[in-house]
């Protein structure tokens, strides 16, 4: 079957409402969270109308049933990573936040001698470009631990600067954290020189995959990075639920965060000792429903062919781009061509704060996000306290990029004309 | 248009001109905040003489109502008491939660009922009362200083 | 409307569903997780329908009606627990588990000087009957900070032995973290007079909810605890929804856990500062869809009303405990009257180990918890390496406890003939 | 009925008249292991004389599968060589994870193919598997230390 947007935008319910008095529903914010399909809907419903019980807790059928549910979205989340040690290496939290800050603080928990452990002579590497929900848990352990934190720069093109790259991760680092895609430029990072340089000095990679996961095949047999984290509600999934993958020795040596029911395998009033990985991660009666719905949404994108859902975002990002940049006094921040970057594109429009802009572009239903997108750091690098975003999905089509066309220039008029 | 009883022109108006921007170079109390879902950030300084407001200057960036809010204010506020001050203060808040239902009280508000708007847009009366909540801290802090 | 728990079933689509081969579903497994009504399988699917987006993000209708939506939830839940601060004292969790890891780990991250910090000086008080996700966090945090961990012993009728609460909760004791109900026991510990030790000591108190915020009127205003914890999905909500409690002041005071989007004020490469509670404790887009889904549980719990409910299966309790009673060697665990007491009720019977009574029962369509009930220091203290519980809620009637001391007799006859 | 496939005769004999329990004084390798899930306990003592098993006993407490299963497995495996055992022991977990396709082949797992029905109920596998796999512990460690 021909791929087809509008095809695709049946299968989600949300299109079928209008905003703004009755215009039509342009969502371009796909950056901060999908929309999602029926099916997806549907397999949470169908979970509690149908199995709904405690996993791994009971002996009856609804409990082997909720149990299977939820094992069996591990098995689809392996797959769609490629994951080279299967299932087991697949750790479900509430969001990729939780799953950055679930190694931050699993580090921190580490004891002298495990290869976890950080002393004040070791060095944390991120990037100028990361959100704060891979920055902050990293500023936070330097704290705690007294180990230092590093960066790449990023440039006015908004590339990672690699230019230092042997003095930024240097012998003594022990974690390079960084995003895959910038949620605010769309620049894609080149992760081969950077995976090579940390191995090269014994440095783990872990990859905030919450803005590539949803929108490219990613193979973690071939990437060559350590441990990857991503959020479902961003790849048509259901809000809470998030994955962090890790290689399976890693994640075995790696100590547990957080604590309670399900993730221990025997407990003193004084001791504990842990159950064997993903357990050990998974404390608490999981986000089954969740899990299961983003296993739903996995299916939907694998259904479609996740090198079809890149190739349609690659073409309507070439096209929203070469749009924008015909609209007078308007800037992008970030790569302006199409080479590595992802569809995700921010802007600014002299004169018109972005706030401003964002609220006309709403009045006209168009949805997009602005602000400093949860990256202070780079919004301060980039000269630009506040930008607007328009990013996009498998269910944007030409329509929408010429509606936020249209849009700006309507802005433009709007608060030129006062 | 919906939007038109966001942006009155007057709230434009005070975007493009700023009343009272430019911080005073001394002051009884300095007060720095920041809008932290948009970034949008304000300076305040205020003089008092006894318990009247001399002089309120400010400095920041943001989007047209955050800007055009503080520039309102500033015009609104010198030459009051505090206490007159915080009876405006208060009037300003609970018109921006009436949820579209007020029109505002043009003999406390004057040209600030402009800003009755925003109170139908539950995302932008954050900015709109930022410059305000700044002012309540600067108050406070010129009191017990 | 006289209260009916056929009539309430009818809310529950699980009911229409049998087991194991055509056998009705007699579900009493609630102290593990609860069964769902429609209303609110239709809040989430609703809130992805139609009103799906970041919240807190964006300055579009969609962003204003999914923060609309989550705001609304937290409020429900305020008012539900009489919260004396309102809702802005309400933080959203995945579940219990995390909100009493956020605790911990929060505690952990206090400086000096901050009312939470804690050094080898202090004390943190548990009890024996705590659930591992209310023990082993609190282990783990005298571990990192040399606290010590003291705890109330269980008397052989499974209560709590306060005979020596002086020096249990000593005047250095900083934290004192107690199940308002066990899990396993059923037992309702009494708060009043630990709450006014604790507090003569200026201890804060942690009450575990789990248990009883879904099964009893909670009234914070009354209570004089500090914080609460309970889980969503044990009282009519979602997975992946939780809630803790704290006193305004007291959450103002303490450091956060999760670091990330949505929680700071201002963020450089090196430091960060937080916005106010309870956005401190939110980092990353929220669980919104499972809040509002909670939400929705409780106002179905709210329409029943809450003192009918815990009515409802006070008698029922009653009833099984008599039932039980008088099936030939088996023994209850934890009080065998309905005294402070709630609806979970643990056994053994002689000879046959509880997972194979389970397997019996489940075959029967009949489904029950065994084993440990991730309480292992109380199964060594009561004596029990594993047990049965049934444990029941307001769709459970009497013909479900028929079903159950049937079920029993049957596995008496089943295991006992070969 | 169904669960007659799960509780075969020759299981609840071996539960009620548990074989080679009781440890003995002393052993080549000795493991503990728990079921993190139920709180199943086994320990077991493995002595080898050259490559083969002279004597396997153990002691433990659970349930019914999890306790017939480490007694069968005991009559089973004394005797063998360790190449056997692995063999066996092999065969007995892919019968474990045949999900209810294959009975088992009697002459390699004799009597332990009654619990070709354990395959059907996941949440009572790792019951029946907890022996075999103390068994593969102890057999590692017996020939590394
Ligand atoms: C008393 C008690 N505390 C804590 C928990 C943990 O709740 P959850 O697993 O939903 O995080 C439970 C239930 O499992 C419980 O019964
Ligand atoms: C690059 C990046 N990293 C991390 C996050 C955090 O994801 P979440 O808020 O779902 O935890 C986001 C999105 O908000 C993101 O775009």
């Amino acid at each position: 079957m021909l791929f087809s947007p509008e095809q695709i935008r049946k299968d989600f319910p949300i299109f079928e409402r209008t905003v703004r008095g009755g215009k039509k529903l342009v969502y371009l914010d796909n950056g901060a969270t999908s929309q999602k399909p029926n099916s997806v809907l549907e397999a949470e419903t169908n979970f509690y109308k149908l199995h709904n019980a405690a996993a791994h807790r009971g002996a009856h059928q609804l409990a082997e049933e909720a149990t299977q549910a939820y094992e069996g979205a591990r098995e689809i989340v392996a797959e769609f990573l490629n994951a080279p040690g299967g299932s087991e290496e697949i750790v479900f939290t509430k969001s990729a936040t939780e799953a950055l800050n679930l190694m931050a603080y699993a580090m921190g928990n580490a004891h002298p001698g495990n290869r976890f452990h950080l002393g004040p002579q070791d060095r944390i590497v991120v990037t100028e470009m990361e959100h704060h929900s891979n920055l902050v848990p990293w500023q936070q352990l330097c704290d705690r631990t007294g180990a230092e934190l590093a960066w790449f720069e990023v440039t006015p093109h908004g590339r990672l600067d690699l230019s230092a790259i042997d003095s930024v991760i240097t012998p003594n680092t022990k974690v390079v954290s960084l995003t895959h895609q910038s949620n605010v430029l769309g620049t894609i990072n080149p992760l081969e020189e950077i995976v090579r340089r940390a191995h090269e000095v014994g440095a783990l990679v872990i990859l905030d995959a919450c803005q590539s996961a949803p929108h490219m095949k990613i193979d973690l047999a071939q990437l060559g990075v350590d441990f990857l984290a991503f959020s479902g509600h961003k790849a048509l999934g259901p809000t809470g639920i998030g994955v962090l993958w890790g290689r399976k020795n890693l994640l075995e040596d790696l100590p547990p965060f957080l604590f309670g029911g399900s993730m221990i395998e025997m407990v003193t009033m004084r001791t504990a000792t842990w159950a064997p990985v993903p357990q050990k991660f998974e404390a608490g009666v999981p986000n089954m429903a969740q899990a299961v719905g983003l296993g739903a949404a996995i299916e939907y994108l694998s259904s479609v062919g996740m090198d079809i859902v890149n190739n349609h975002e690659r073409t309507l990002t070439e096209y929203l781009l070469q749009k924008l940049n015909s609209v007078d006094d308007l800037s992008i921040v970030g790569p302006n061509d199409s080479e590595a970057r992802g569809s995700a594109v921010s802007f600014t429009v002299n004169q018109i704060h972005p706030h401003d802009l964002g609220q006309y572009l709403d009045s006209q239903g168009i949805a997009v996000r602005t602000g400093q997108h949860c990256a202070w750091p780079l919004a301060k690098r980039m000269g630009v306290p506040a930008s607007t975003r328009a990013s996009l999905y498998l269910y944007n089509n030409e329509a929408d990029c010429d509606a936020l066309f249209n849009g700006i220039l309507g802005a433009q008029k709007y608060f030129g004309s006062f | 248009m919906e939007l038109d009883s966001l942006y009155q022109e007057v709230i434009l108006d005070h975007y493009k001109y700023p009343q009272h921007k430019g911080l005073s170079p001394v002051f009884t109390a300095q007060v720095h905040h920041v809008n932290t879902s948009c970034g949008d950030e304000i300076t305040l300084n205020l003089i008092l003489e006894g318990n009247q407001i001399s002089s309120l200057t400010w400095d920041g960036q943001g989007c047209s109502i955050s800007q055009a809010s503080v520039s309102m204010m500033s015009e609104l506020l010198i030459g009051k008491t505090l206490d007159q001050a915080s009876l405006i203060s208060t009037n300003f808040s609970d018109l921006m939660s009436s949820k579209g239902t007020s029109s505002g009280d043009s003999l406390i508000l004057e040209d600030a009922v402009a800003f009755a708007g925003v109170s139908k847009f539950p995302g932008r009366i954050k900015c709109a009362l930022l410059g305000w909540m700044a002012f309540k801290d600067a108050a406070i802090q010129a009191q017990t200083d």
